[in-house]
């Protein structure tokens, strides 16, 4: 029952913000759309058990990702070329078809969905998964996390890098 | 990491590490690198040979990672060690260590070696990958591979039109064979239904009797592999890039081209020996080729003027002489002539560089002499060298080339011919080695006043090498001394029961070799023995007495009598200039033709059709192509939703 | 009990929005907290699958999709920087140098 | 009870808090608005627009925060199970970091951390 | 259902509890602080408000001072963003009590046979929660600076936000040999843990303790790491253009943290609501009851809290403020190898 209401009401918030982060005007605005929207979608986690991945949506999604896209946003100071441009018949029809294509797919996909037996579904909830979590993590997914941090280093070698002030010997 | 594992990745490593990681500008580091890689594949193959051959009744196959698995087709990374491939271990890494010492010294005038050295480990690693291979694709990785690093090597100076020109061309001439080895490999899937050496082998040892199209089949194989070997060792008819070859700086002509990669021919037929054996029209086809190529080399050897020339012609004439010897069914003796050559010509070779090094790059022997004094230690073990490799009784070359003509005579029917041929060569080999080593070291210094004052004997880095390999040069005939011998002075033939694991003779072949195992007299082998050696030391008496005092003298008279001969041999009996009439002018001008017929009507007209078509077509559906981002994610959106669609039906 | 089928309209419904705005919003900016929206439904879908078969494969994942995320938003934003400072705009109908 | 239903009514509280005090200060203080408390308060500097672009610093403060804010939950997690991975998770935690380090070597090289 | 109303009872007043000490910690620290300021200074400080004729020491300053925010005109700028103005106080209260409640202020007491633990938000990802919540209040500094439409607002709350951020990460970094030390992430088994006063994390790690206190200060903004707020640069840092009761909500916020952090480090690192030299099994033992002695706890953990919170203010009035190149030369080439090499070593010390 709780977790009825808990869901609905989570769902029905995020799929407002979820919407609204695409569509308002200014860039500010949506990214705290958006922090909102990953706040509750963590808070959709932990109704699923996922207690330690909320955490990390948080902590690392809503509390350092979004922050970046605050960042950029206070740096451009970008809202002066926020007109939307292209031709409006052809967006129109193209977002249609998009839509629709979508529409079409989410039904397909419902429909042939096999349906979860009982044996299926686990319903007790892991308690302190954080555990079972990182026992997994670095037991069978060792390669994964090791590659995880030259990822890491791709990222903070490149954004540096791209980021860096342009030099003036510039080809183009 | 077992032994294997190490041999196989110490060069690999090294190249790597030099090549792509370290590209030092220090000329010591990039050969501490490589030399430590080779040194390491060295003891990590000493120890392999020893573990294998102790404890795995000498024959172990590793199998690595598998590799290609198409439906029948299953190709494996796994590697056969061998008494074969262990004792080409030993000669690749060991002789490979030391040239790689002695390359030091005799780059040391280079800006920058590093690139060289990697080309040099790349290319130990490749041929262990050639020699260690348990099946043929592993052997063509290989192959391909040492092709690949020769035609680096040889055109390692490739500022100079010259070396780029010898690279191209050894690795062009390499291709025909390698196209032989190819077809080989196809019509060996196809026969057997695998490619792998062992169960080849265990299919055909085990078989008594062979239906027709699989006898064809075999010698069609042999026949190809006969192309391939022809190629990679220089034999007749494609013989023509070796000598070009020592473009490359010496060292490498010692390794590649004397020492290992040309002997890949007779590995590679030694290798399949249970095929040849099923091959007797093939096997006399290719003793045949072997002894006409060791004497048509001998005979162009005899006129040359550059010193490495010499040696290269003499090279090819020592490999045809293990074709011929494994063309006799003497597949043990060709390996023997193998390993004894190996050390002496990598010997001749070096100290060849070594003369050259301190000549200032001079090749020309016209303008030597008398280094006798001036490189002491050089001639020291260059004359060890040099009675080596002419047979001089109680040298290594001796036994094994004994052993090859000893095998050859009982050869049936043309048996004595391929003997007396052989023999002929052994004293043009002796004449036309003394000729190099009489112009080169004795009577007085006909080089210019300023090259002369900077003559001064090499650094130890260089002549240490050599030291080893003239040590080795003079007793590693040892292992293999023949029976006649052996049973006088009470050595045994260590040699013979080392490889006898690896050659092993099928069933059903056994009838057309039984003169193999018929015995000869002890008299007539020393017959012939005698003769041969008498023959060698006429060759190198008359070669020694005929340029004592240089080039004129004697051999002036000669070469003024014999003009045309002369002249004949000195341009190599003209195969270069026939190639090139045959073969490469008409290819061009067919091609000419073919280009301004096909390319420039049919073709160019076509593709220039095309492209108009396009332009037009392109020009109508150019409006999609926006360039703008989002418009092509739309229609990539739009594809995947179609896409999935279609699979959710 | 949530039947499962919820959450993942939950999640279709943020990627459809995140489709949307990756396609038709003309900044560079909104793309990228599109293409987040987008990697956050997937996220979703993964936790769900994860709490409801009973299997921890699901969350592992979103951690490393998360770690990929946030390297993907930094090189992404990086880029936006360089491309504002270059063209002095974030439009990307204004960036056309593939214009066929 | 849901451990996360007092986080809501928190939630809720602060926003309550915050309407109160901001609707009591609405209603209890004086209004009289001028031309001057309009303007941004800099301190007499002549008003300038606000659209001015900052260091491109804080930019790549923020990627490293995040890039290292990521290394951080790993080890959290490691931290969890390091009783249990004993010298293994040492060691792979080991490759990790210095991964990770060979990163922060370059950042340091690159002077990204460097203000002024 | 009788269990949920009882638990959602217990919680409620647990929040009436932790917002009450929330509410009256800026009254009462401003007052500290200004009286500590002026001890130091050897200057009277405020002294005067009182009630009748009793002065109390000034004590009452404080209230008159909240009364007067409230009874101030508010000033909005022309450009300013009207929404996130007006949200942005609240979205740094948000994180601040959220962290406070997370927090584990004593072992639990039994009512009606029912256990409470005096934590109100116990979630199983235990501290973990808290530094992801308290990095969610970068979004109130960030929008208020941004909302605000002022060049030194923006500038003041980018510098808060990437001073908060850069030292995020060693405070991160520094919890990680606790979690090391003792197994754990919740805060009531850290505590639990550190029964043996030896057993404290001061004693067991006590370079974490260096780098978490160093972070402290700059994750609240606080002296010397006030850079976000310097008067002679940046006028007033982010909250320049907020009056009234919404720099009083930024005040109550930046109070709040302030005290979460103390009592945090009290928790981790001095052994939370472990009485010194008295385990807490044996204080339990000692007075016979389950409530008192986690009362006392409850005490010893104020107290401890307030020695941090006292820190804060001497350490405000005592040492000068860095520059903003030193700050974050201090966080990413000091603290951060600092804290890596600390989380090393000391797995290296734990595998011994």
């Amino acid at each position: 029952m709780g977790e009825a209401i808990s869901f609905y009401f989570l769902a029905s918030i995020l799929t407002v913000l979820s919407i609204a982060v695409v569509t308002v005007q200014k860039p500010v605005v949506a990214v705290a759309l958006l922090v909102f929207n990953l706040f509750f979608l963590a808070g959709v986690y932990a109704l699923l058990g996922a207690h330690f991945i909320a955490v990390i949506q948080v902590i690392i999604y809503a509390g350092a990702i979004l922050v970046l896209f605050m960042f950029v946003i206070m740096i451009l100071n970008p809202d002066m070329d926020l007109k939307e441009t292209g031709d409006k018949g052809k967006k129109f029809i193209l977002f249609s078809a998009v839509s629709v294509g979508f529409l079409f797919f989410s039904f397909k996909m419902f429909e042939q969905m096999a349906p979860l037996t009982k044996e299926d579904i686990v319903s007790e909830i892991l308690e302190d998964n954080t555990y079972e979590i990182g026992l997994q993590l670095f037991e069978d997914y060792i390669w994964p996390f090791e590659l995880a941090s030259l990822l890491i280093l791709l990222g903070i070698v490149s954004a540096i890098l791209i980021s860096r002030k342009p030099s003036q010997n510039k080809s183009v | 990491m077992n032994w294997l594992e190490m041999t196989l990745c110490f060069p690999l490593l090294g190249a790597i590490l030099n090549g792509l990681i370290l590209r030092s500008e220090s000329k010591t580091l990039a050969q501490i690198v490589s030399v430590t890689a080779c040194f390491l594949a060295f003891f990590s193959a000493l120890f392999l040979s020893y573990d294998v051959l102790t404890h795995h009744e000498g024959l172990k196959v590793y199998h690595l990672a598998s590799w290609i698995e198409a439906g029948s087709l299953s190709v494996p990374f796994s590697f056969l060690i061998d008494p074969l491939s262990s004792l080409m271990l030993l000669i690749i890494t060991g002789i490979g260590s030391l040239i790689h010492i002695y390359a030091g010294g005799y780059m040391s005038h280079e800006k920058t070696t590093y690139r060289f050295f990697a080309y040099l480990n790349l290319f130990v690693f490749m041929m262990l990958l050639l020699v260690t291979g348990e099946n043929f694709l592993i052997m063509f990785i290989g192959w391909e591979g040492v092709g690949l690093c020769s035609y680096l090597l040889i055109s390692y100076w490739f500022e100079e039109d010259k070396n780029a020109k010898a690279g191209m061309k050894a690795f062009l001439v390499n291709r025909i064979g390698d196209i032989g080895f190819l077809f080989a490999v196809f019509l060996t899937f196809k026969q057997f239904g695998t490619l792998s050496f062992l169960d080849l082998k265990n299919i055909l040892l085990n078989s008594h009797t062979l239906t027709q199209e699989m006898q064809n089949s075999i010698a069609l194989i042999c026949l190809l592999m006969l192309v391939a070997a022809c190629g990679k060792s220089a034999q007749l008819p494609l013989y023509v890039w070796l000598p070009d070859a020592m473009a490359g700086p010496t060292p490498v002509s010692a390794l590649i081209h004397a020492a290992t990669m040309v002997t890949a021919g007779v590995y590679m037929m030694t290798r399949l020996s249970f095929f040849y054996f099923l091959a007797p029209q093939i096997m006399t086809v290719v003793a045949v080729l072997g002894c006409l190529t060791a004497f048509f080399a001998a005979t162009i050897a005899l006129v040359q003027n550059d010193i490495k020339k010499v040696l290269a012609y003499s090279t090819v004439s020592q490999l045809g002489y293990m074709v011929m010897g494994c063309g006799v069914g003497g597949f043990g003796a060709g390996v023997f002539h193998l390993l004894t050559h190996a050390c002496f010509k990598a010997l001749l070779f070096l100290g060849a560089g070594s003369v050259i090094f301190a000549m200032h790059h001079k090749q020309d022997m016209m303008e030597m002499g008398g280094l006798k004094k001036y490189l002491p230690k050089t001639h020291a073990v260059f004359l060890l060298g040099v009675l080596a490799i002419i047979g001089v009784p109680g040298f290594s070359g001796f036994f094994s080339k004994d052993e090859i003509l000893w095998k050859a005579f009982n050869y049936p029917v043309i048996g004595p011919y391929l003997w007396a041929f052989g023999t002929l060569t052994a004293g043009c080999t002796a004449f036309y080695m003394l000729r190099l080593y009489t112009l080169t070291f004795c009577g007085e210094n006909r080089s210019d006043h300023h090259t002369k004052k900077h003559i001064e004997e090499t650094p130890v880095i260089m002549w240490g090498p050599l030291a080893v390999l003239a040590f080795l040069s003079v007793f590693i005939g040892f292992v293999g001394v023949p029976a006649v011998i052996g049973d006088l002075v009470g050595i045994p033939n260590f040699f013979e029961h080392y490889l006898e694991p690896v050659i092993k003779m099928p069933h059903a072949a056994e009838e057309n070799w039984h003169f193999l195992r018929d015995h000869h007299s002890h008299a007539l082998e020393w017959t012939l023995m005698g003769t041969s050696t008498s023959f060698v030391l006429l060759g190198a008496l008359l070669g020694f007495n005929f340029y004592k005092r240089g080039p004129k003298g004697i051999s002036l008279i000669l070469k003024k009598k014999f003009s045309r001969t002369h002249k004949f041999l000195t341009n190599k009996y003209y195969v270069d200039e026939f190639y090139e009439n045959i073969f490469v002018t008409p290819l061009q001008e067919m091609s000419q033709f073919l280009w301004k017929i096909f390319d420039l009507i049919f073709i160019n007209g076509f593709i220039n059709g095309v492209g108009r078509g396009l332009m037009i077509s392109s020009a109508l559906s150019s409006w999609k192509n926006s360039g703008g981002l989002q418009t092509y994610a739309v229609f990539f959106v739009l594809g995947c939703l179609v896409f999935l669609g279609f699979f959710l039906k | 009990m949530v039947p499962i089928e919820h959450y993942f309209i939950l999640a279709l419904i943020m990627f459809t929005c995140g489709t949307l705005g990756v396609l038709f919003r003309r900044n560079l900016l909104f793309m990228l907290m599109s293409i987040e929206l987008m990697l956050n439904a997937v996220n979703l879908v993964f936790v769900t699958a994860s709490s409801f078969l009973g299997d921890l494969d699901g969350q592992i994942m979103v951690f490393f999709v998360i770690t990929l995320a946030a390297c993907e938003a930094g090189i992404g934003l990086a880029m936006v920087i360089a491309i504002y400072r270059r063209y002095g705009t974030i439009n990307p109908d204004f960036l056309k140098v593939l214009r066929g | 009870m849901s451990p996360y239903l007092p986080i809501l009514l928190i939630i809720l509280i602060a926003l309550v808090i915050g309407g109160a005090m901001s609707a009591l200060a609405h209603f209890c203080g004086p209004r009289n608005q001028t031309a001057a408390k309009k303007e941004p308060f800099e301190c007499g500097v002549p008003n300038s627009s606000r659209r001015e672009k900052m260091s491109v610093k804080f930019y790549l403060t923020s990627i490293l925060f995040i890039l290292f804010d990521i290394e951080t939950v790993f080890l959290y997690l490691w931290a969890r199970v390091f009783k249990t991975l004993g010298w293994f998770g040492v060691a792979e935690i080991f490759v990790f970091l210095l991964i990770l380090v060979v990163g922060y070597v370059y950042v340091l090289r690159s002077k990204a951390l460097d203000w002024d | 259902m009788d269990l949920f109303y009882f638990e959602l009872m217990a919680a409620v007043v647990k929040m009436c509890v932790i917002l009450a000490m929330a509410l009256q910690l800026p009254p009462i620290m401003v007052w500290i602080e200004r009286r500590a300021g002026a001890f130091m200074q050897r200057r009277k400080g405020p002294n005067r408000v009182g009630l009748f004729k009793w002065r109390l020491w000034g004590l009452l300053q404080s209230l008159v001072d909240t009364i007067k925010l409230i009874f101030k005109e508010e000033s909005v700028p022309e450009d300013a963003d009207k929404v996130f103005f007006h949200l942005a106080p609240v979205l740094s209260l948000i994180p601040a009590l959220l962290a406070l409640s997370a927090l584990s202020f004593g072992n639990y007491i039994i009512l009606f046979d029912h256990e409470i633990p005096l934590q109100l938000i116990n979630l199983n990802v235990g501290f973990l929660f808290i530094l992801g919540i308290s990095g969610m209040g970068i979004y109130g500094i960030v929008l208020a600076g941004w909302a605000s439409s002022n060049k030194f607002s923006l500038l003041g709350s980018l510098r808060a936000s990437a001073q908060m951020v850069s030292y995020e990460i060693p405070m991160g970094l520094s919890l990680i040999p606790i979690v090391l030390i003792y197994n754990s992430l919740e805060l009531g088994s850290i505590v639990e843990a550190q029964a043996n006063t030896w057993q404290w994390g001061i004693f067991l790690a006590p370079i974490s303790f260096f780098i978490f206190l160093i972070t402290m200060f700059a994750e609240t903004n606080r002296a010397p790491f006030d850079l976000a707020e310097s008067e002679s640069e940046l006028i007033a840092g982010f909250h320049t253009e907020f009056g009234s009761s919404k720099f009083a909500l930024f005040y109550l916020a930046e109070y709040v943290n302030m005290f979460t952090l103390a009592t945090l480090c009290s928790i981790l690192f001095f052994g939370g609501w472990q009485v010194p030299f008295i385990p807490h099994l044996k204080l339990i033992e000692l007075l016979g009851s389950h409530n008192l002695a986690s009362f006392i706890g409850f005490v010893t953990l104020l107290l401890k809290s307030a020695f941090f919170m006292w820190l804060y203010v001497w350490v405000r009035w005592t040492l000068p403020r860095f520059r903003y190149d030193q700050l974050m030369k201090l966080g990413w080439k000091f603290l951060i190898p600092l804290s890596l090499g600390n989380v090393f070593v000391t797995s290296l010390i734990l595998m011994m």
